[in-house]
């Protein structure tokens, strides 16, 4: 029992869970118990916009040092304009809306990849200069108007069961099944065994480039999913709807004990990590703070997070 | 003997062979910034001038401190996250009260650059990744700096002030500047004995470990430069715009990372170049000044900036390309 | 100096533990001066770790070191550079982004202020020049642009330069791993002239050669102890790998039976070298084991990867039949993953193969690991541990393991032998010629003569040519190395 | 000795101060820019939209040679700082600006007006006295929130959404909000969140904070928030209270759906995008000569109350915000009203 108790505080993820608990727990306790179901809920829905953009970043900061995919929020700023077009406010086309999302967001993927890889540009730069470019297409293609979903899309963003957000529990399932695509498959192999040594990994017969793209599309195609659920679940698409993800799919990704350096990632974390970042929001606007306040006190728990936590063994 | 003095001075010259790559490749940031430059007097010649330049280049001086900052940082193969926000609150500190209350703000000041050096050795000590730090110090500094300015104002000191419109004779003071910051850190990182073995640091810390040197002390030293270098930034910001805004240097953070890459420095490996990031922020801030002049649509301005950097980069990548595929990954 | 200073070093009961394992229990160790002592030992009989106490890299759990006679309390890194201790690491210890002269720096805090570029460049200098006469090296070059040959030589020369605090002790820990046998020679002459200079030196090095013949006193090590230590000269090659433990003793099994007639089988591989314009080509028959032989770095890595890309996508000039799997040589920066466990690293190769439906299955992988495990002898208690758990040469074998048992039918191995144990490689050596009775096809890169002895055809490589086909009664050290040389001479 | 060319020089002087004194001076070859730090929102493409109608139109009548927009690529100050360098090396005559900040602009502002360009600054205005100010009382549209609600809400507990933390404007109508609240004691603020004038943002952190929060009686904010604010309270399950809207199409249309529903009553108030045309028209009537124009003008911002907001709703795009493009007439109207303050 004691041995299952460490094994499992060895684990990097636990930690966020137990902030995440932590966290809320003060909040409760300030408002003598009131409105606590009420938060766990309302975490779980924004939540789960955190951890879809967390697993994009995830795979793509496993593939190694330098890769990571600044072009989330800008991505999921125009999937988030091209859905709600297509849709056009119309239920019964809502699956066209969805599939054009992730088209776009396929295609950003692939820009992204042959930036990377046809003219060897670092990919945190590659990324970045792609998310000026796709902020322009979204400039020009949705003039920053704000298009509404349509109303069976918006309900299904927001609908409850028993109080669990149903995208909550659609998402939990998704994170389910990236766990396995990344333990259990080739593909999810492979990006762990590029992340540790490109070299290595290649002359041990992995297709190191087929891999990095898919990662990259996988990236691409998750900012676009992201992109029209956000549209839907804050009733109308925007340009800059994205914006707040490229930090917090950063910090969900390190806190919820995946190593910046490549080669080892953990899925169940980033749940963790995004409950843990909601909920601290929700103590800090329950406690009333002002803006600066709120930064400063985000910031150092982080930062003590991480510290606590420790880093891996020096490679 | 001589059979052999034959062998290896043949296999001296195959060694040799990718030197000229090497030479372009030092030289490519240069030849991006002549092209934007003759791109700006080709669209408007009268930009070419001592007025002209002055105006142009001068609020590429904290970029071009900023882009410094962060060489530091990635030298020790980290990442600096919250430089932009550091460079605001910086600026913030000066706007409040390096004027009113000198001795407080100098303090401050010093506190910060003191801090920046603890975060290097809480890096090292604690062996965390920087980006998750620089990350956490991002948001401590945007709230600082929303703390100490609610609302944007303040108004810089007038020495500040003075030294950033200083009128050098002949040559404008931005390039004067330039010149002197490059030449300075070029001395201090690539021409000093200890600058060697900061630099070495990043190349292969184990090596600087086992001939006795303090790894944390190369960190420290590193952030403790990146701190100052920042401090410089946001002061050299702020005599420009004469006021602050608690978002004023946000920017400078991916600014300053494509400044360092674009004047040749790379992520990993302590290979990095003073001279190439003065130059790669330069270009930078001339590249959204020529833009400007070529009246690109306002729908594709921003996209036309990541255009430039995309184009620069593959020219790299074109001199590079003679290098192995995923070989080069080693 | 005093007169106690006869034993530069003296190490008494040297314990050092990682974690569960005993690396080192409780070793002594003396070197006096005018001395070159030869360590010998299996990977992971702790050799590498004694070394890094003796360098202060590493702290002792217990024991006594002594320098110059003088006990030391806080033994350190910069205590063992003031007492004149230094030691050319196993694994590189240059910073590539520096200059040869930056890093000759390194090693001397006293080289500073103005000319201090020139002074560290003409100390590394004098030192190249002085043992390895027309290096070719410019102090000005970047560490990282030079082959790894070069490398090496540099690292050795700085260990050997001289600013404030004399050289005593210069600790060569493989040193010619990366160097030609001309290159060898000239380090070893070097470290013999040393040595009469009145310094001290310890070898590490699996070439039992260069220990026979070029120290004085032998110590060997096993298991964390010294179990013999002896003048050179009561050493016999085959008394060394008795003491080291050897699995299989004596440098015999080269299969003398069994050899097939060239052409009776089919070809699997056909390739010529980028550089090459006489129309030479590599050639290799089903169940053949091909050497790749020539001065080191002489393009036989190239051609091995060229082949091994080839596998991937069609490539001009390279033919090949099957599949293809290349054991590295370099384990750190081509091989091995260093967060993962031995059976994923030994799976890895052949993942395809072991999935239940679409999903990895790791009972299967386990499995399949423990089958090679036991092939192979892989000395480890759980194969779920991690593989920076191995010893090197352990670490190799899992590397074999994982070439082998994958699917593929032409095996590339680059020079995978380095710093390998005596012990390792017999085994090594045995399971290669059965894989090829079996019909396996091995191009085998190497620079030692007697690795290919086991070969039963060899290419001689010279400037990124094939230069000579040799087949194996032809095969003698006396023709590789004319056929290495060969141009030069004529030129 | 050789008076005659100093002569002719003077009368030229003399014929051509004389031009600019007594007749208007001719702006048909003069050229206008626009500096703008943002076109990502619907109030900023709804801005950029009435500029080009009224200027292409203007250029077109060859009132003015020119009239280009320029968009930085992020919102950053020093962005925008060398935009406006740029543009005084480029030779416009007049910079109409929104700025990304009002004091930290101070500098290149300064250097424009040093070179002789007329700048004109609305909605971001910027403090440097030699430009001028196209200002929206913000202030007393804080102040009039609280008033309006009054007179339908008796009192209770309101929920502040903030604007964009650390500028002036949000700095302005909370302000406004704070000397409403202390006129009419009935009302308490008992939480306040940001919402960046953001639908998006300001969900999210309503949607936080909600469940620690006892009965709302309305949410006074900032504009572009309303809609979001609504949503919040729905999805979490809660009545909405009456929401200060700020014009956007959107939060018009939900009040129209709830009017209709149960008679839900509230007040909307905005900066009117349109007032880009008027900046442009005051740089214009500027360089016309008219020198005299104040500093600071004072416009109305544009308002609907429970009567007259759907009438106003029809003419608004999907998704936009309500506007007013200023004709050259009405701009001189409205530079004439502040003439008699």
């Amino acid at each position: 029992m004691n041995s299952l108790l460490r094994r499992l505080l060895s684990q990097p993820w636990v930690w966020s869970y137990l902030g995440a608990l932590l966290v809320w727990l003060a909040a409760i306790v300030f408002t003598h118990g009131y409105g606590a179901g009420g938060m766990i809920s309302a975490g779980l829905a924004l939540a789960v916009f955190s951890v879809i953009t967390g697993v994009a970043q995830m795979f793509v900061i496993t593939l190694g040092p330098g890769n990571v995919d600044l072009s989330l929020p800008a991505n999921i700023g125009l999937a988030s304009a091209v859905a709600m077009k297509v849709m056009g406010g119309s239920d019964s086309l809502i699956a066209l809306g969805l599939g054009a999302a992730l088209v776009s967001g396929i295609g950003i993927g692939v820009g992204n990849y042959l930036l990377i890889w046809l003219l060897r540009i670092p990919p945190i730069i590659a990324t970045l200069s792609a998310s000026f470019i796709i902020q322009s297409i979204g400039i020009s293609y949705g003039r920053g108007l704000q298009i509404k979903p349509p109303p069976g899309f918006a309900e299904f963003t927001t609908v409850q069961l028993a109080g669990v957000p149903l995208l909550a529990i659609g998402t939990v399932v998704l994170t389910l099944g990236f766990a396995v695509l990344l333990h259990r498959t080739i593909y999810g192999r492979s990006v762990l065994a590029i992340g540790q040594n490109p070299r290595a990994a290649w002359l041990a017969g992995i297709a190191v480039e087929r891999t990095r793209c898919f990662t990259y599309l996988l990236s691409g195609a998750l900012g676009g999913i992201c992109g029209a659920l956000l549209a839907g679940y804050f009733r109308g698409s925007s340009l800059d709807i994205g914006d707040e993800y490229l930090l917090a799919s950063i910090a969900l990704v390190v806190i919820g004990g995946t190593s910046v350096s490549g080669g080892k990632a953990n899925v169940t974390g980033l749940w963790g990590a995004g409950l843990f970042l909601v909920l601290l929001l929700t103590m800090l606007n329950t406690f009333g703070v002002s803006a600066g306040i709120r930064y400063v006190v985000t910031g150092l728990v982080i930062i003590g997070v991480i510290v606590a936590a420790g880093g891996e063994k020096a490679r | 003997m001589t059979s052999l003095a034959g062998a290896s001075t043949l296999r001296a010259v195959v060694a040799e062979v990718n030197t000229p790559r090497r030479i372009l490749r030092a030289i490519l940031p240069a030849l991006s910034l002549a092209l934007v430059v003759a791109g700006i007097a080709w669209f408007n010649p009268r930009a070419i001038s001592y007025f002209g330049i002055n105006l142009m280049l001068n609020l590429g001086i904290p970029v071009v401190l900023a882009t410094i900052a962060q060489m530091f940082v990635i030298t020790v193969n980290e990442l600096d996250l919250s430089i932009g926000n550091f460079v605001s609150f910086v600026g913030c500190v000066a706007a409040i009260w390096l004027r009113e209350n000198p001795v407080l703000g100098v303090v401050i000041l010093i506190g910060c650059i003191g801090l920046y050096a603890l975060m290097g050795a809480v890096i090292y000590l604690r062996n965390v990744p920087s980006i998750v730090v620089t990350l956490g110090m991002l948001f401590v500094w945007q709230g600082l700096a929303v703390l100490v300015l609610p609302r944007p104002g303040g108004k810089a000191p007038a020495w500040l002030h003075d030294i950033m419109n200083l009128r050098t004779p002949y040559v404008p003071f931005p390039i004067v500047a330039a010149v002197v910051i490059a030449a300075v850190v070029h001395f201090g990182i690539m021409q000093s004995s200890y600058g060697a073995i900061l630099r070495g640091s990043g190349g292969n810390p184990n090596a600087i470990g086992r001939a006795g040197w303090s790894l944390l002390r190369t960190k420290v030293v590193m952030f403790l430069l990146a701190g100052i270098f920042g401090v410089l930034s946001g002061l050299s910001l702020i005599g420009l715009t004469t006021s602050a805004d608690a978002n004023i240097g946000k920017g400078y953070t991916l600014l300053s990372i494509a400044g360092v890459i674009l004047g040749g420095g790379e992520f990993v490996g302590g290979r990095v170049s003073p001279i190439g990031a003065v130059i790669g922020a330069l270009t930078l801030t001339l590249a959204g000044t020529l833009l400007n002049f070529m009246r690109i649509s306002p729908d594709w301005q921003v996209g036309a900036e990541g255009a430039i950097l995309i184009i620069v980069l593959a020219a790299r990548a074109l001199i590079n390309r003679a290098g192995p595929g995923v070989l080069s990954h080693k | 100096m005093d007169e106690h200073s006869a034993n530069i070093v003296d190490l008494t009961h040297i314990e050092k533990t990682f974690g569960a394992v005993r690396a080192l229990a409780g070793v002594d160790l003396m070197v006096s001066r005018g001395e070159c002592v030869g360590l010998v030992g299996h990977n992971g009989a702790g050799k590498s770790t004694l070394m890094n106490i003796l360098a202060g890299t590493l702290a002792a759990d217990a024991g006594e070191i002594s320098i110059g006679g003088k006990p030391q309390k806080h033994y350190s890194v910069a205590q063992a550079h003031k007492l004149g201790v230094r030691c050319v690491f196993q694994e590189l210890s240059l910073c590539p982004n520096l200059t040869v002269a930056e890093n000759a720096r390194v090693l001397h805090p006293s080289i500073a202020g103005w000319g201090w570029r020139k002074q560290a460049g003409r100390l590394i200098r004098e030192k190249l020049d002085a043992i390895f006469p027309d290096h070719g090296i410019s102090t000005d070059s970047m560490v990282g642009d030079l082959p790894i040959g070069k490398r090496q030589m540099i690292e050795v020369a700085r260990a050997f330069t001289v600013t404030k605090e004399s050289v005593r002790l210069v600790i060569l820990d493989e040193p010619t791993s990366s160097l030609d046998s001309h290159r060898a020679g000239q380090l070893l002459a070097h470290v013999r002239r040393a040595i009469t200079d009145g310094g001290a030196c310890v070898l590490i090095s699996h070439l039992l050669g260069e220990i026979l013949e070029y120290t004085d006193r032998i110590v060997v090590m096993r298991d964390g102890k010294v179990v013999a230590a002896d003048r050179a000269a009561a050493f016999s090659r085959d008394r060394l790998v008795t003491t080291m433990g050897a699995t299989a003793a004596g440098r015999t099994g080269r299969a003398d039976a069994g050899t097939v007639a060239r052409g009776s089988t089919p070809v699997r591989v056909r390739a010529q070298p980028v550089r090459q314009s006489d129309g030479f080509e590599l050639v290799a028959h089903q169940g053949e084991i091909v050497g790749l032989a020539g001065l080191a770095g002489h393009g036989q890595t190239d051609l091995l990867l060229t082949i091994f890309k080839a596998a991937a996508r069609r490539t001009a000039g390279v033919k090949i039949s099957d599949p293809v799997a290349l054991i590295a040589g370099d384990r750190q920066s081509d091989g091995i993953f260093p967060l993962w466990s031995i059976a994923e690293n030994i799976g890895i190769r052949s993942i395809k193969n072991l999935r239940r439906g679409r999903l990895i299955s790791p009972d299967l992988e386990t499995r399949f690991a423990e089958s090679w495990r036991d092939k192979i002898k892989i000395l480890t208690p759980d194969l779920r541990n991690n593989i920076l758990s191995l010893s090197g040469g352990n670490q190799q074998k899992a590397l074999f393991a994982r070439a082998l048992g994958s699917e593929a039918r032409i095996v590339l191995m680059d020079d995978p032998m380095r710093g390998v144990d005596i012990g390792t490689k017999l085994e090594v050596y045995e399971l290669i010629r059965s894989e090829a009775r079996a019909g396996r096809t091995f191009l085998w890169y190497t620079t030692e003569m007697e690795e290919l002895q086991n070969c039963d055809h060899v290419y001689v490589f010279r400037n990124g040519r094939i230069v000579a086909d040799l087949r194996r009664d032809e095969l003698s050290e006396e023709k590789v190395i004319q056929s290495s040389f060969e141009e030069a001479i004529h030129s | 000795m050789n008076k005659t060319p100093c002569v002719a020089a003077l009368l030229a002087a003399v014929t051509s101060v004389a031009l600019i004194g007594s007749a208007h001076a001719d702006t048909k070859s003069m050229r206008i820019a626009f500096s703008n730090n943002y076109a990502g929102n619907s109030w900023r493409q709804a801005m950029l939209k009435s500029y080009d109608i009224v200027t292409k139109k203007a250029v077109a009548d060859g009132i003015v040679a020119a009239a280009d927009v320029f968009t930085t690529a992020d919102k950053e100050v020093p962005t925008q700082a060398a935009q406006i360098q740029n543009l005084i090396l480029q030779g416009y005559n007049a910079i109409v600006i929104n700025a990304s900040s009002p004091d930290a602009l101070n500098g290149a502002i300064k250097q424009a007006t040093d070179a002789g360009i007329v700048v004109v600054s609305f909605d971001g205005i910027v403090t440097e006295p030699s430009a001028w100010r196209v200002v929206v009382d913000f202030k007393d549209y804080g102040k009039q929130e609280v008033v309006q609600l009054a007179k339908w809400v008796k009192g209770g507990n309101l929920l502040e959404i903030r604007g964009l933390a650390g500028t002036s404007i949000d700095d302005a109508i909370h302000s406004g909000i704070a000397e409403g609240v202390k006129e009419h004691p009935e009302f308490k603020i008992v939480n306040s969140v940001e919402g960046d004038w953001d639908q998006t943002t300001a969900q999210k952190a309503i949607a936080t904070v909600l469940p620690s929060l006892p009965e709302i009686v309305g949410i006074v904010d900032q504009g572009g928030d309303g809609y979001g604010a609504a949503q919040a309270f729905a999805a979490a399950g809660r009545k909405e209270p009456t929401i200060i809207m700020g014009n956007r199409q959107d939060e018009l249309e939900w009040w129209k759906e709830q009017k209709a529903k149960n008679g839900y009553t509230t007040w909307s108030a905005s900066i009117a995008p349109g007032v880009s045309t008027l900046a442009f028209w005051v740089a214009q009537q500027i360089l016309d000569g008219h020198k005299d124009i104040p500093h600071d003008l004072l416009v109305p911002y544009l308002s609907f109350d429970q009567d007259n907001f759907e009438a106003a709703l029809a003419t608004i795009p999907k998704g936009g915000v309500a506007s007013h493009e200023y004709t050259l007439e009405e701009a001189k109207q409205a530079i004439a009203n502040n003439l008699k303050h």
